[in-house]
């Protein structure tokens, strides 16, 4: 028997007193249970962005490029020749720390329905993941299983993983994030979308039986903060079937082959069957009749409540017109899948379902999309913040081996090599991978033109933690430059942005300081965000992570010849820095990892110098001036140019460095800053690019020459580093793998 | 010459293969569905990279009962090209069209990166433009393709010259920090005795363009060319 | 002393191994098969433990490291040789 | 009638996943486990066949599908529920 529906029955859905009255005025009468679980999902935080939509519209969607903004599925992009890229971020925080295999697993299996659902072939993946600290009795076991869940879903299903980031801090130790990114290239006419118009046309639903796992999931989960009670919303985890959603993503891109047999396609994800009827009838003003009889279920008993709420992964919506139905069927029985008519598109504006003969829910499908309840929530600049920003140098000791200091930097858990990680991941299916993880910015060929894509996710979520405004621009710039740095302009943004509990006005802040910093950058840098994720709650017994604005950006090269890689290449070339030398203690690595210190204000971004900057790297990549280019970020300059030395997939090369430096030594070799790019060039390009420097008003400072086998710096006079390559490079690849042994 | 890619539930490197044989090489290519029971006109059948029926229960052992499996069994025992890559490499073993079994990595994971490998011999189809000796870039991708037979089985292996290429570093020496998963024998690909049936873990579609950074692999497919030519033209 | 420790996917969990299985028996001409459930089993060989204590700490074993309770049941047997 | 088939690999064949799970047990203060094996085992529900046949039925799809016997060995139970 199915409860009956009460005020406090809706307060255990997770909908608010008024909330609750809302929807009970959207009916004109009180909901039956299976529409109070259609309003409670909908409404809930994940499905409605109630707290973040007032501050998303802040965000520059506008480009020239730009097919399709926020809004849909993914973000559409053109990229020339009647071709388009498809790409959106997601999380997939929550269930990744219940069961990180699966957890993870079905975020990338998300992820890519949302793009292969607009009629696209994913051809590239990202990851971005944040840990908590080694000392955490879970962090290992959590490693361990996200890692290997995106390694068995993505390489399964054939889409290589090209790049991404991970890092490691206390404040994610019981809250870790799992963000994926996806790409998929399609002919522009090919594009489809997830609106269900034409009154009379079938609705059909397609791939895997619906079961009871994950009723709740996604929406609940992500949802509410973390803590013991969350014990009993564990079943909601479910597990992936990579293979069926490779038969899915082959036989939905067959049937959007040809174009008019698909109205309108979307994926069952968070709120399943629910949420993609809804929206899709919302999204073109029309209705939809469903009978859940002929909904394919896995398990017997099934109610209408759960039917509706299940999150079963690998299942797709499509709406067919009477004439294209068969051939929709058709393709599906190729391909070994379930395809069943489940109802038909109305006029009537509501989304009305049927069970055994009865109506169960008959909805508004307009009113639970766009009067979803909207929060203006209050925002508070946390009173710790100011304090936060003091930083006395004076109390920090300066370092005394340079060379030292360098070694315990490039073995640190955050700044060495991720090849652990990523060789775990098929990064080489579909053979486009011109620049495989370990560089700036991944570059990816289309095969059959000479154009290409860069690929890179950023976020220093200490830079954040500090100052969110300055943070999120940091990390836009940050993505803009290795873009830049591969030899790449940008074509769009998508962000995921990862907050604490939303009804704390401190969080509030950092969030609305995040939004705002990132549409600056975007502007200024022509990146428009094209869609994104908003992840709250990321909060486990009353604490928050530090505030993760992930940002991460395509980039396109007209010719994949002129793509750029990071390390140095050949003996004799110089090495210059683009931009000003001095760096800041404030948030650097140096000072978390050896004073223990999170304080300071970020070096903050002038965001102009910084577009001129990657401009100027292009502009000499264009010429043929340079050789290599590296962003020199986390680990300041001494660590970008060991960097430059060590990350070569084949040999490694030294380098003979010469710093102008006065004041402290760590500062001058860890410090960071933003909008510095370290290049190569043969000498006979010294003039041309230097000159061309000069015009664009960045500043230009030969710094050495590439050779031999050490890494040594000599700064005022002095020999402050001085590092034989090999081991240190042997050193630097395998300290994860050490670190994670425990 | 015509090459045939089958395409089992679950392939994901087809259209590498594809993409190689008819745009790198400039040759005829066609895709080979599972279900088909026949096929026509294909000089050299492939099966590609990937993960079969998702690799469930075993890597390889469900497509192995897929209906077009009896024609290129046929194919085979005419003499016929048969080219396994990875996945494919564990389809044949499945099959009994190569002796042995792959089975999980020493290591436990998934591994896709760079390894070298060295050529056993030159007289195959598949290495006769490849000097016996010598040492190939090319990449693997792959959690289950630590070759295991037991011991006669090994040994006879050995004896028919049935090992192609072997694990080895960048100068050919075969140690065991270059095995990158436990392969007895560091056996990376082997044939039958008639040598017309070819399997191997590491991925030559990988590496067979310059814009890849490496187009070694491509050795491999001109290889195939070259024998198939010279097969013809004896034919004539 | 010797355990056997089964881990199986909970009821209503999908099992897709479980379901690749049965529809490959299918094909085979294997009709007569409805359902397919794949699990795995651990063979533990214990050092001398008072069986009460082998008991408890199995289950620890299996808690902590073996199976993971949030998708997963457990159960094992102990037994002498 | 139930039928669970037991799948192991052979001895002689490494079994690295055993011995992994081994040394994490160790890791975790388990120093009693002295060896780990790790296998599979498969709860197949079959439709009303005499038991002879539905033995020989499960020989068969092992043989062909369940197990690769050149690396692992096969055992299995029938029961009525
Ligand atoms: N989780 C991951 N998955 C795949 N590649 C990764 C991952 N983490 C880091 N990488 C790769 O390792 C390299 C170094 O990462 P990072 O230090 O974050 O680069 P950067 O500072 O240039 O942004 C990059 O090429 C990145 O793509
Ligand atoms: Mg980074």
């Amino acid at each position: 028997m199915e409860p009956s529906v009460t005020r406090d029955l809706a307060l255990a859905h997770g909908l608010t007193a008024e909330e609750y009255d809302r929807a009970v005025q959207a009916l004109g009468r009180t909901p039956t249970y299976a529409e109070l679980g259609i309003f409670s999902v909908m409404w809930s935080e994940h499905c409605s962005y109630k707290s973040s939509r007032v501050h998303l519209k802040k965000l520059p969607t506008e480009g020239r490029r730009l097919i399709q903004g926020p809004g849909e599925n993914a973000g559409v992009v053109a990229i020339g020749d009647g071709i388009a890229a498809v790409f959106k971020m997601e999380s997939h925080n929550h269930p990744s720390y219940v069961e990180p295999y699966q957890g993870a697993a079905t975020g990338v299996g998300g992820i890519l329905r949302d793009i292969f659902t607009m009629g696209a072939r994913p051809i590239a993946s990202l990851n971005s993941l944040r840990f908590g600290s080694l000392e955490h009795p879970r962090t290992r076991y959590l490693v361990g299983g996200v890692v290997s869940g995106i390694a068995g879903y993505g390489n399964s299903i054939g889409v290589p993983t090209v790049g991404g980031e991970i890092y490691f801090h206390p404040s994610y130790n019981g809250n870790i994030l799992v963000n994926v990114f996806s790409l998929g290239i399609a002919r522009l006419e090919k594009i489809h979308k997830g609106t269900a118009s034409g009154p009379g046309n079938p609705v059909i639903y397609a791939g895997s039986k619906t079961g009871r796992d994950g009723i709740h999931g996604a929406s609940l989960l992500a949802s509410s903060e973390f803590d013991a009670a969350s014990e009993s919303k564990r079943p909601t985890v479910q597990v992936g079937d990579p293979f069926t959603e490779k038969l899915l993503l082959e036989a939905c891109l067959e049937v959007m082959k040809s174009p008019g047999v698909v109205v309108g396609i979307q994926d069952m994800g968070a709120a399943g069957l629910t949420c993609s009827t809804v929206e899709m009838a919302a999204r073109a003003g029309t209705g939809m009749e469903i009978d859940l009889d002929k909904v394919p279920l896995r398990e017997e008993g099934m109610t209408p409540y759960e039917i509706l709420l299940s999150e079963s992964q690998e299942r797709m919506l499509l709406v067919a017109t009477p004439q294209t139905e068969r051939r929709v069927r058709e393709v599906f029985a190729k391909w070994d899948l379930d395809a069943s008519v489940v109802g038909r598109v109305t006029d009537t504006g509501r989304v009305r379902v049927f069970f055994k003969g009865h109506q169960v829910a008959d909805v508004p499908a307009h009113a639970l999309v766009d009067d979803a309840p909207r929060y203006r929530r209050p925002s508070a600049r946390p009173s710790w913040q100011e304090a936060l920003a003091n930083l006395d140098r004076d109390v920090i000791k300066d370092i005394e081996d340079g060379t030292k200091t360098l070694q315990a930097l490039s073995t640190s858990l955050n700044l060495c090599s991720r090849e652990e990680v990523y060789t775990e991941y098929d990064h080489m299916v579909r053979s486009n991978t011109v620049v495989r993880p370990g560089s700036d910015a991944a570059v990816i060929r289309l095969k059959g033109t000479k154009v290409a894509l860069a690929l890179t996710v950023d976020c220093n979520a200490r830079y954040c933690y500090l100052d969110p405004a300055e943070g999120a621009r940091l990390a836009v710039a940050e993505a803009a430059r290795n873009l830049a740095c591969a030899g790449a302009w940008p074509l769009g943004t998508t962000d995921c942005l990862n907050f604490g509990n939303p009804e704390k006005p401190e969080v509030m802040w950092q969030f609305e300081r995040a939004i705002e910093g990132i549409a600056d950058a975007c502007r200024v840098l022509d990146a428009p965000i094209v869609g994104g994720n908003v992840s709250f709650y990321n909060e486990t017994e009353g604490k928050g992570i530090h505030p993760t604005p992930t940002i991460a950006m395509v980039g396109f090269l007209e010719d994949v010849k002129g793509a750029l890689t990071q390390w140095f290449r050949k003996e004799g070339d110089l090495v210059f820095l683009l931009g000003e030398p001095a760096g800041s203690l404030a948030g650097s690595e140096y000072l978390a990892l050896l004073h223990g210190l999170e304080a300071g204000r970020p070096q903050p971004v002038d965001l102009a110098r910084e577009k001129a900057l990657h401009d100027l790297v292009r502009a000499v990549r264009d010429s043929g001036l340079v050789v290599s280019a590296h962003d020199c970020s986390e680990g300041g300059l001494a660590f970008a140019l060991l960097e430059c030395c060590i990350t070569a997939p084949g040999a490694a090369v030294g380098a003979g460095i010469n710093l102008e430096g006065k004041g402290r030594l760590d500062e001058i070799l860890f410090g960071e800053a933003p909008t510095r790019v370290i290049v190569s060039a043969p000498p006979e390009a010294r003039a041309r690019l230097e000159q061309k420097a000069h015009a664009a008003s960045v500043p230009v400072h030969l710094m050495g020459t590439v050779g031999g086998s050490r890494l040594t710096v000599v700064a005022g006079g002095d020999r402050v580093i001085d590092l034989e390559i090999a081991p240190a490079r042997a050193a630097w690849r395998a300290a994860l793998a050490g670190h994670l042994k425990s | 010459m015509k090459f045939g890619i089958v395409v089992f539930p679950g392939s994901n490197c087809d259209h590498d293969v594809y993409h190689v044989a008819k745009h790198v090489l400039g040759h005829e290519a066609a895709f080979l569905w599972h279900k088909d029971t026949t096929f026509a006109g294909v000089d050299c059948v492939v099966l590609p990279g990937g993960f079969a029926h998702g690799d469930y229960l075993r890597a390889g052992a469900i497509a192995r009962f897929s209906p077009i499996m009896k024609a290129v069994e046929a194919f085979a025992a005419r003499g016929g090209l048969v080219f396994g890559i990875c996945n494919g490499f564990q389809v044949l073993a499945e099959a009994g069209l190569l002796p042995g079994a792959l089975v999980k990595n020493a290591g436990l994971k998934y591994v896709c990166r760079d390894v070298y490998v060295r050529a056993e011999r030159q007289d195959t189809p598949y290495t006769s433009r490849i000097k016996q000796g010598t040492v190939l870039r090319i990449p693997i991708g792959h959690g289950e393709g630590c070759y295991y037979a037991p011991e006669e089985g090994l040994q006879e292996l050995e004896e028919k010259r049935q090992v192609v290429f072997r694990y080895c570093d960048e100068s050919g020496q075969v140690t065991t920090g270059s095995n990158p998963n436990g392969s007895l024998r560091a056996i990376a690909g082997i044939c039958n005795a008639r040598g017309n049936v070819l399997g191997m873990m590491p991925h030559p579609d990988r590496c067979a363009e310059e814009v890849l950074g490496n187009a070694q692999g491509r050795r491999i497919f001109d290889s195939i060319v070259y024998a198939w030519e010279q097969a013809r033209r004896q034919r004539i | 002393m010797k355990a056997r420790v089964y881990v199986t996917l909970k009821r209503g969990v999908l099992d897709p191994q479980g379901k690749t299985v049965c529809a490959s028996l299918h094909q085979l001409g294997y009709r007569e098969v409805t359902d397919v459930r794949v699990g795995k089993f651990m063979d533990i060989t214990l050092g001398g433990l008072p069986r009460r204590e082998a008991e408890q700490r199995l289950k620890a074993m299996c808690e902590k490291l073996l199976a993971n309770t949030v998708i997963e049941d457990y159960r094992f047997e102990i037994y002498e040789e």
